[in-house]
């Protein structure tokens, strides 16, 4: 029996009879995979360079090279007032009203299209700022449909919390309502000092409605 | 290539890059990190969880919820998680900070757990749902957790932890009532404190269009 | 009792006598106990993970199945699933491959083997007590380590044996050339403790704080598959490909590239199962990068593979081993491939955390890894016994029963999990209406798992019967007389 | 940042260096001559190349 390498040079045995490759074992990398590999190690650097966050251990989102301004750390507070609100909202409103603002069919009602946020009829923005500040208790008619149920209050909020998640469900899901200015909280705050119980629809609609301007003066303070 | 030296070097280097980059760095970029003060109310961002929470953990990993339900809001706009309303934000290395073990998950076969304590914020209902899921939804197909709930027959005066609100078929009979075991009080809990909606400055909310 | 006299006690007759100076027979001898009972356990892992992954299967459509009691929950189940079949089956088959092949490449016979024998029955132990402990409760729900801390030693202990004997092996080769799978199992050995050690220390004995353990969970369990059953799933089919059909591998230039790039970028590939996690966005770059850069090392074991069996594909009908082990590779392939893409994030988005990923993970582990073990125990069983298969129908059973399962499975998981990502990420679609698209695949995943148990219940009596029943010694003692002329049996 | 791009790109220089010279003193050495042999080591007298070495057992 001669050694394999001369058995490979002579015929190649059997196998090698019937297959046209005569260099089993020493082919060379084909040129193009080398090229490949270059390729794809040039596309490797180019991503990281965009997509490193700056090496940084604080840089979650590959969009974000370096904080805006250049700063070494992330900037703190300086909240924008809607997302103040949907913060507010999130922690304590969607579990009813969900965070589509279409509520529970025959449970709890929209906030979407609803007459008692865009302030249509007889209601009115204190209507709305009063709801939260005292709650709201009985039979209620919103976007056609009857509603008998109880909202908390939700006093305890500051008038800033208030403010912006009234702001923030007045601008959600194809609304388009004015602002809600932490002052004018403030206001209906002191006005309805006086009352213990939730509202009823039935005692809101002997209340006057008032409309804000449709250009807020003052928007709440961050 | 036949000198063992050489081939221990190359196995030895090629694995060590990624073990110093993926188990070394963030050991030290994110293993010492501490909660942020939260000056409205004198507490810490992530705060604190109850020992009664602490214990949910285990409940939690002993019964592998973790193959079902993730417990990451990732970025947008590369996914949808906010948009769908999982938090109001992308969940970042600083919410981690007080989990044992770190539930992050990998499968979404039920929805994502990471704020479950702000979207639904009532214990029966949790407790109702862990006994038997198909009274809350009927779709569902998470496994009940009935194992962890006791049926004993009401002595005198309803107890005031009982399950409320079973129906059909998996109410207990008349005279008797479904009471949570100590661990079914500590899944609950546990999952009541899963909240990541407070503010990190790392991790900005994206604006409301 | 020496394992020569072991053997030969379930039938004396066995003795492998003609073939006493035969040197790789004699090598093939020397492994024979140990690497034997690594199989049997494996298959019996096998059994029993196919089982739960069954019962795990059937209750993601019938969720009220089994619910009354706690060790029989899904978040129970599935764990027991897959550490049964991660540490009972694939790595104990693997180990017994590893040995094997270790001593017959580098040409010395197995010494000491009762250390082995020993090694092997504390693997066993810790498998049997992580499982039951998994299922009492303790699992620690970090996957791919939920094996609870009392086990995990006693896994470690009996991987000590393993790991410093192969290295001890290597080191005193006969001299000559180094064939590439020396170089896979090699590395192999080397890195699982490495990544077992590490994962342990930092998840569970001594955790790190917050959501670093993210980071070095997937580090380790996607290295498990990459750097542990990869290399030894490649080292046997880099061996018996070229082997079997009696032509060396194409191109060993190929074989250098793809070895080298396999050890440089796999191990940095974890970080995409965490794609828009809490991690500092560098570090799943970094993944999504090396997850792309896998091409090249997939590509080139792709080429040499094929260009080795071109030419050679009707030696898939006659050779049990081959059929078997490139399927493996044509699957490891395709795996890769796949995880490739689904590291890219825009298309990660919709693949992540659902069905697809589970399709995704048993072709890998599955339809490549456990099809080139399947293989490899075709090849070395019968030089282990000095008896032949006792069926050549109920291989092909086995086969068609395995193939046919494996490709409903991951083909119904594949598309049910891309319906349910699309009903997850995209804005129109309900969390209802993810699992109404899931559902009739997860049938179909169901019914996939009767066939693999059916093919893994004709291995497990094919193997019992290897062991046990007096054999047909017909062709001579287990094909060891080269079958050159292999005449074509009745195809399929 | 600049120290610390230095130390990176210092680091990256010597393990890029260190990795070149041990791969100029394998060549050195000898190791990558007939590398290509190798790819028969599997094979020896009894079973030489061309020799199948696995097939379905046969019927009676």
């Amino acid at each position: 029996m001669t050694p394999p390498d001369e058995d490979q040079k002579k015929s190649g045995g059997d196998s090698a009879d019937e297959h046209p490759e005569p260099r089993d074992g020493f082919e060379p990398v084909p040129l193009w995979l080398i090229t490949l590999f270059f390729g794809i190690m040039f596309w490797a650097g180019l991503y990281l360079a965009y997509f490193s966050g700056g090496f940084r251990a604080d840089v979650f989102d590959p969009a974000q090279t370096a904080w805006a301004g250049g700063g070494a750390s992330p900037p703190a507070g300086l909240v924008d007032p809607k997302t103040l609100g949907r913060r507010v909202f999130t922690r304590n409103c969607v579990v009813c009203h969900q965070t589509t603002g279409l509520g529970v069919a025959g449970q709890f009602p929209p906030l979407a299209g609803s007459e008692w946020v865009l302030e249509k009829d007889w209601h009115g923005t204190n209507h709305l700022v009063k709801i939260l500040l005292k709650g709201l208790q009985g039979p209620i008619q919103v976007k056609g449909a009857t509603f008998n149920n109880s909202m908390p209050t939700w006093a305890p909020l500051s008038d800033e919390q208030i403010s912006s998640v009234l702001t923030y469900i007045r601008s959600e899901w194809g609304n388009a309502a004015p602002p809600i200015s932490t002052d004018y909280v403030k206001k209906i705050r002191a006005e309805s000092a006086a009352r213990s119980e939730p509202w009823s629809q039935k005692d809101l609609q002997e209340i006057p409605p008032e409309h804000l301007p449709a250009t807020p003066t003052s928007l709440p303070a961050g | 290539m036949n000198r063992l030296p050489l081939i221990f070097l190359g196995v030895f280097v090629t694995f060590a890059s990624s073990w110093i980059g993926l188990v070394v760095y963030p050991y030290f970029a994110l293993g010492h990190m501490q909660p942020l003060p939260d000056e409205e109310t004198g507490g810490t961002f992530p705060p604190g969880n109850s020992g009664l929470a602490v214990a949910g953990q285990r409940v939690y990993a002993a019964n592998g919820c973790v193959y079902c339900h993730s417990q990451q809001v990732r970025l947008a706009p590369l996914t949808t998680d906010i948009a769908k309303g999982l938090g109001p934000r992308q969940t970042v290395a600083r919410d981690y900070l007080r989990a044992q073990p770190v539930f992050l998950g990998t499968m979404r076969t039920g929805p994502d757990l990471s704020n479950i304590g702000a979207r639904q914020p009532d214990a029966n209902w949790h407790h109702r749902h862990l006994y038997e899921p198909r009274t809350v939804t009927d779709w569902s197909i998470m496994p009940s957790f009935r194992f962890l709930y006791k049926i004993r027959k009401i002595q005198g005066q309803p107890s005031d932890d009982a399950v409320k609100g079973l129906c059909g078929p998996h109410a207990p009979p008349p005279g008797w009532e479904v009471v949570p075991t100590a661990d079914a009080n500590a899944l609950a809990a546990y999952i009541l404190s899963l909240k990541r909606n407070y503010p990190l400055p790392e991790s900005p909310e994206p604006p409301v269009k | 009792m020496n394992p020569h006299s072991l053997i030969a006690s379930f039938h004396p007759a066995n003795e492998p006598d003609t073939l006493a100076s035969h040197e790789r027979a004699e090598i093939d001898a020397s492994t024979r106990f140990p690497v034997l009972l690594f199989f049997g356990s494996a298959i019996f892992w096998l059994l029993a993970g196919s089982l739960l992954g069954l019962v795990a299967a059937w209750k993601m459509t019938h969720p009220a199945m089994l619910d009354q009691m706690a060790w029989t929950t899904f978040g129970r189940l599935r764990p027991a699933h897959l550490n049964t079949v991660i540490y009972g089956w694939a790595s104990a088959s693997g180990i017994g491959v590893g040995l094997w092949l270790m001593a017959r490449l580098c040409r010395i016979p197995l010494i000491h083997s009762r250390l082995l024998i020993s090694a092997a029955i504390f693997w066993n132990i810790g498998v049997l007590v992580g499982v039951l402990g998994i299922l009492a409760g303790d699992s620690r729900s970090i996957e791919w380590l939920e094996i609870p801390g009392y086990a995990t030693p006693i896994l470690f202990v009996a991987y000590a044996f393993i790991g410093v004997w192969a290295v001890i092996m290597f080191r005193y080769r006969k001299p000559g050339h180094v064939y590439v799978s020396q170089w896979y199992l090699f590395a192999a050995f080397l890195w699982f403790p490495w990544l077992y050690a590490t994962a342990n220390i930092l998840l569970i004995w001594q955790p790190i704080q917050g959501s670093a353990q993210g980071a070095v969970n997937w580090w380790f369990a996607h290295n498990v598959l990459g750097l542990w059953f990869t290399p030894i799933g490649l080292a046997s089919a880099y061996y018996l490909i070229p082997k079997i059909i009696g032509r060396p591998i194409h191109s060993y230039y190929l074989s250098i590239l793809g070895f080298w790039s396999l050890a440089l970028f796999y191990s940095w590939n974890g970080m995409h199962h965490l794609i828009g996690g809490p991690f500092p966005v560098w570090m799943v770059s970094a993944s999504v990068v090396a997850s792309v850069m896998m091409f090249i090392p997939v590509v080139t074991v792709a080429i040499n593979h094929h260009m080795t069996m071109l030419g050679h594909f009707d030696a898939l009908k006659w050779s049990p081993a081959l059929r078997f082990t490139v399927f493996g590779a044509m699957s490891y392939t395709l795996a890769s491939l796949q995880g490739t893409t689904m590291a890219i994030p825009s298309l990660n988005t919709f693949t992540h955390f659902t069905d697809y990923t589970i399709g995704h993970a048993h072709l890998g582990l599955y339809a490549f890894f456990s099809m080139a073990m399947f293989g490899a125990m075709y090849y070395i069983v019968p030089r282990l016994t000095g008896r032949e298969w006792p069926s050549a129908s109920a291989i092909r059973w086995h086969f068609w029963l395995v193939a046919s399962g494996i490709l409903l499975m991951i083909g119904s998981l594949t598309i049910g999990g891309a319906l349910q990502g699309l009903a997850q990420h995209g804005l129109a679609g309900s969390f209802k209406s993810s699992l109404e698209y899931a559902t009739p695949f997860r049938w179909l995943r169901g019914i996939s798992g009767f066939l693999l148990l059916a093919g893994h219940l004709v291995f497990a009596t094919l193997f019992a019967l290897m062991l046990l029943k007096p054999a047909r010694r017909k062709d001579g003692p287990a094909l060891l007389a080269a079958t050159a002329e292999a005449n074509p049996e009745p195809a399929i | 940042m600049t120290a610390g791009l230095l130390l990176l790109l210092g680091g990256m220089v010597f393990l890029g260096g260190s990795a070149l010279a041990a791969f100029y003193w394998s060549i050195q050495d000898g190791q990558l001559d007939h590398l290509g042999e190798a790819a028969r080591t599997i094979f020896d007298e009894d079973e030489p190349v061309g020799t199948a070495t696995d097939k379905f057992p046969s019927r009676k």
